[in-house]
């Protein structure tokens, strides 16, 4: 599978997608520029962590702008594949191609560190790999990762089963001790109604090896891998 | 000219660092603060444009970057 | 317009720094001229009253490639690679403002790491504040945290590891030093040089302002009120626009059109391309109206002496110069070529067509005056070292004393940091914050690197030679506990006023003690810092001497971390237990008293200490090893317990050594480390260590949820973990 | 009682954050745009108090939280 990996002014998970892809996964991997428009025939798209635009104004709000993202909307409407990891979360809510907004944690302050994830669905090519109820380890490192929708929008989200991830503790209980940035029903990761863009917070990438703590991060490549293979 | 939008939460958007201010101000003994929210001045300078023209790019430009219209709305001050 | 000796006063120059400027220049400077020679021959630039001892210190070894005089240092470590690191000190801007001052200083030195070439892989930051009920405290922390985190995790370099220490000695003068590790070829170091006559110069990067200008302005006629108003004290960080300035370089020096290459930092224009040239033994020749300006109306003073943030010089191969635009212009950073390289060795400054400066270039840069200033051992210095420890009471409940230490501040976890720092990011993040030293593998190799910064100023304060020598004592044993050889250092050097007989004494001990200390562990000192005057009506910081140190582990797969793994797993101690308790956290937190001279380092068992726990953890028998330093044995033992984040694992240990039971448990002897191993590999390591001639005992082992120490310490793991780990919280908040 | 508190950098002062938005607006093709400053707006709401008072207080909460005086300035405006 090729992937593209976008490259927005301030992205800094860009390497890390592409070493996860190309040397854990062994699949293909082509950086995309934020003032290109062709998408270079890739299979899937992933948007990277980072601080695009320094994140000023609102997280991801300029790069939601930037020229790319017009080929990847229609990228997105043709039915291929978008993935958004933390910052590509946030631009992927800015470009409205998912619901939501992600505002500042709860405790207004920058946190790092690894959080445990609860599968809510599995039958989503963002999760295929998974058991419902999985428990996952994944790191988090965010500002602004407090996702905020109102009450019944979100509640619809879970329902159809467009809530990727909830954040829970280590035996898969979600409350709010393990809600570490105040987001509405727990909720990590999204997608959207057709089921080919998805976002989600935590950082997956760098999580897909075990020297560096676990391999959890590595399934969600995988199933996308799978889901495009099908 | 010169310009100013003002960017505030909409009503009923939990807003974390208005809480978190109210919070630090009665903490620090300002308990007759009841309700803070923390909104954006963004001050434009705009080059030659007559007023119309200016309300209407400035409207845009709050439309698709300045403001995030799913929480947020804005007001815009031509000075 | 005449220098007034108001003027050449107000820019901290003595009459006879004055005159030798004059004798230099064959004449009398302009206001420019002076500003320049002010910021060129200040002490921050010029070293000059601590560059006579800065010569003792050690900084060449095998492996270094580039020791001090340039941006940071470089050290190769094999496979073809080096790295670059350095510390700096941000402490007075980080006084004023928090938030900025924090984030200015770790963007400065990351920008002096990939100046070298060198793409930062790694931070660490050393941070110091005043006692922690102290007013001004939590504010400090609180905006000092924020800013390292702001501007490195935006940067996407990792924040690994670092320091955070609380001494009322800080109340006034708090200590922020930033340290960043590069990643490079070997033979594509760059350098700050500007060769080649003809070559372009060329400013890249943010706008220039008027933040930062120091110098006595009013005295001039040129400076009404509200230009100085316009003048920010503040200088504030734009961490994104340095992102893009180093994915600029790091593409511009791909190529081979990049000549030569220094970040503005201090002293901003003026530095850079008097340093350049210098080091070229060239002259440049600068265009002012053509650097890009933020504000209105600059004057030729302002722009040279202006230190805007995310700027840097550059000297291009001639006909090269669009190649460096383009690659700019695709990055979105100003570019603009302000003048060229000369062979007459002169800096000639022009403004809108006039010639506003002509100075000779080496003299002013390499002829700033040198200091020889009087040094004396304080006369206070006896009284605190002789302490009577028999009138020290014995603790009635070791208990409580143990959870006292381990809730205090310093002791305390430091985990409310370090999570607001992404230490993460890169994904070569092995070992993270919370074990001795952070490891990063370096990708594309076997190899990992560990990092770690140490500095007890406490020891410094009762005896600085010996303090310092400990700072790099502790940071090799760190690095050996991951299982790392240590390669090189940087330093930081934090002292008080120099002109006083006592600082100056200080800082002279505590250079021999460093520099002894880098001979015996042969780890050069690559780079450093030196930041003086750090006091406040006339009471001195202690003096802090930070240690910045690198190793290598050629296995990074094969490394340990502090904390137990197994049940049932014997736990050794290597070195010996002393009866030592000057300095100690114990003596300060519960008797509250600072007397007393530091532990002894016998440099032998901590050379066989540490060799010892390197063998075990890279014969893969070593399951965790942590050192023991402040609060003690009693303390470490606690950490390598409540470290852990899955699972509870105490331990029962028994020390057979005859000491008074504080002295045992708190008592912070040097070279000591805490190894535990699976019980068929207890003999096997002992052999180990009586190998390389370390002390060693079998003393406990590892299992149960409490760690009980010779009858005396009987806690519950879990319970110790939870009061540990929300101390600092709690202190925030409250 | 309401209030505004309108907390600007003060001038001379870089502001990234301004400028990067002037950059990302020329960028969508706001060439008009020649300057950009962004800036907070505080709304709070008081409990019980007199205007004098309010005023009084509301400017020791700026100065001790709401602004960062070293870098920043701040207009109360009572509403
Ligand atoms: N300011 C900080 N930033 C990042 N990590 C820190 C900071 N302060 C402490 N740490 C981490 O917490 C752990 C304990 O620190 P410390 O007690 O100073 O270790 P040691 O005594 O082994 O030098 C280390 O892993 C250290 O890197
Ligand atoms: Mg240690």
């Amino acid at each position: 599978m090729k992937f593209g990996i976008v490259v927005f002014p301030g992205s800094n998970c860009d390497h890390d997608c592409h070493h996860v892809i190309t040397k854990v996964l062994g699949h293909e991997a082509k950086f995309l520029w934020h003032k290109e428009q062709d998408l270079h025939g890739v299979d899937g798209v992933i948007l990277p962590g980072g601080f695009s635009y320094g994140d000023y104004l609102r997280s991801g709000a300029m790069a939601a702008c930037s020229p790319i993202m017009d080929s990847i909307k229609a990228f997105a409407h043709d039915g291929g594949m978008v993935f958004g990891i933390c910052n590509g979360f946030q631009i992927l809510l800015e470009a409205k191609l998912l619901p939501g907004v992600l505002m500042r944690n709860q405790s207004l302050k920058f946190i790092c560190k690894d959080v445990c994830l609860r599968v809510e669905n599995t039958e989503t090519p963002f999760t295929n790999t998974m058991q419902t109820g999985d428990v996952l380890t994944l790191p988090i490192a965010h500002m602004d990762g407090n996702y905020t929708l109102d009450r019944r929008s979100a509640t619809k989200l879970l329902e159809e089963g467009r809530v990727l991830f909830r954040y829970c503790d280590s035996s898969g209980q979600v409350d709010d001790e393990s809600n570490p940035n105040g987001s509405v029903e727990s909720i990590a990761g999204v997608m959207n109604e057709q089921g080919n863009v998805a976002g989600m917070m935590p950082h997956p990438e760098r999580c897909s090896e075990s020297m560096l703590g676990n391999r959890d991060g590595l399934k969600i490549f995988e199933s996308i891998v799978k889901a495009w293979t099908k | 000219m010169h310009a100013r939008i003002y960017v505030t939460l909409k009503k009923g958007v939990h807003d974390p660092q208005g809480e978190a201010v109210r919070h630090g101000l009665a903490g620090m003994g300002y308990k007759e603060v009841l309700d803070v929210r923390v909104g954006k001045m963004i001050e434009v300078k705009l080059g030659e444009i007559s007023r119309e023209e200016a309300e209407k790019r400035l409207a845009e430009m709050s439309e698709k970057l300045l403001a995030n219209t799913v929480i947020e709305s804005y007001r815009i001050e031509l000075l | 317009m005449k220098i007034t000796t108001d003027i050449i006063k107000d820019h901290g120059l003595t009459d006879d720094e004055y005159r030798h400027a004059c004798k230099l220049l064959g004449r009398e400077p302009n206001l420019t001229e002076l500003g320049i020679i002010s910021v060129m021959w200040s002490e921050h630039c010029s070293y000059k009253s601590s560059r006579i001892y800065l010569r003792e210190l050690p900084t060449r070894g095998p492996s270094v490639l580039q020791g001090p005089g340039e941006n940071a240092g470089v050290v190769d470590i094999g496979d073809g690679l080096a790295v670059c690191f350095k510390m700096e000190s941000h402490n007075h801007p980080s006084f004023i403002e928090p938030y900025q001052g924090a984030a200015t200083g770790v963007g400065g030195i990351m920008r002096d790491i990939f100046t070298m070439g060198a793409r930062p892989i790694a931070n660490l930051n050393s941070i110091r504040f005043g006692a922690p009920n102290h007013p001004k405290t939590k504010r400090l922390l609180s905006g000092v945290v924020s800013g390292i985190g702001g501007y490195g995790n935006t940067m996407g370099v990792p924040t690994v590891g670092g320091e955070v220490v609380f001494d009322e000695c800080y109340n006034d003068n708090i200590l922020v030093n930033a340290f960043t590790i590069g990643l490079m070829k070997a033979d594509r170091i760059f350098k700050g040089q500007a060769s080649g006559i003809g070559n372009a110069v060329i400013y890249i990067g943010s706008k220039t302002g008027r933040d930062g200008i120091h110098g006595a302005t009013m005295a001039s006629g040129e400076f009404d009120e509200s230009s100085e108003e316009q003048r920010p004290t503040v200088q504030v960080g734009d961490p994104f626009m340095e992102k893009l300035l180093l994915e600029a370089c790091m593409e511009l020096m791909q190529s081979d059109a990049v000549v030569g290459i220094q970040d503005m930092g201090a002293a901003g224009l003026t530095c850079s391309s008097f340093e350049m040239a210098d080091r070229a033994e060239m002259g440049m020749e600068l265009h002012l109206e053509r650097v890009p300006q933020r504000a209105e109306h600059m004057t030729a003073y302002e722009m040279m002496l202006s230190e805007s943030q995310e700027r840097m010089l550059l000297v291009v191969k001639q006909g090269r110069e669009n190649e460096v635009l383009q690659i700019c212009d695709k990055w979105d950073i100003e570019a603009a070529i302000i003048g060229k390289v000369t062979g007459d060795r002169r800096m000639k400054v022009y403004h809108d067509g006039k010639l506003v400066v002509d100075m000779p270039v080496a003299p002013i840069s390499g002829e700033a005056p040198i200091y020889e200033r009087p040094y004396a051992e304080p006369t206070w210095k006896k009284s605190l070292n002789d302490f009577d420890f028999a009138s020290i009471p014995l603790p009635n409940d070791y208990n409580s004393t143990l959870q006292t230490l381990l809730t205090s501040p310093n002791l305390a976890s430091k985990a409310w940091v370090w999570q607001q720092y992404d230490h993460m990011v890169q994904t070569n993040t092995v070992v993270p914050p919370g074990s001795d030293a952070a490891v990063i593998r370096i990708k594309g190799t076997s190899k990992g690197l560990a990092l770690t910064s140490d500095c007890n100023s406490r020891y410094c304060y009762l005896d600085p030679r010996m303090g310092a020598a400990l700072a790099v004592a502790e940071a090799a044993r760190n690095l050996s506990c991951v299982g790392a050889l240590p390669l090189a250092i940087t330093d930081c050097l934090n002292f008080g006023n120099p002109e006083k007989p006592d600082i100056m004494w200080q800082f002279r001990e505590a250079i021999l003690g460093m520099s002894e200390a880098c001979r015996r562990f042969e780890t050069p000192i690559i780079s450093g810092n030196v930041s003086l005057y750090n006091e406040t009506g006339g009471k001195a910081i202690y003096p802090t001497p930070t240690v910045g140190m690198v190793g290598l582990l050629d296995e990074v797969e094969r490394h340990a971390t502090a904390f137990w793994k197994s049940k049932g797993d014997t736990i050794l101690l290597l070195g010996k237990n002393n009866d030592e308790l000057g300095g100690s956290e114990y003596l300060k937190q519960i008797h509250g008293k600072v007397c007393g001279l530091p532990p002894e380092l016998d440099y032998d068992r901590e050379l066989a200490v540490q060799k010892a726990c390197r063998i075990g953890i890279r014969r893969g028998i070593v399951r965790s090893a942590h050192d023991v330093s402040d609060g003690g044995l009693a303390v470490a033992l606690v950490e390598c317990s409540i470290g852990r984040e899955e699972g509870v694992l105490g331990a029962v240990v028994t020390l057979e050594d005859d000491l008074r039971p504080d002295a045992l448990f708190f008592g912070e002897s040097a070279s000591r480390i805490l190894i535990s191993v699976a019980p068929q590999h207890a003999e096997t390591f002992m052999m180990i260590a009586k190998e390389v001639g370390a002390p060693v005992a079998m003393i406990g082992e590892v299992g149960g949820g409490r760690l009980k120490i010779n009858g005396l310490i009987d806690v519950d793991v879990v319970e110790l973990r939870e009061a540990w780990k929300t101390a600092l919280p709690r202190m925030m908040e409250t």
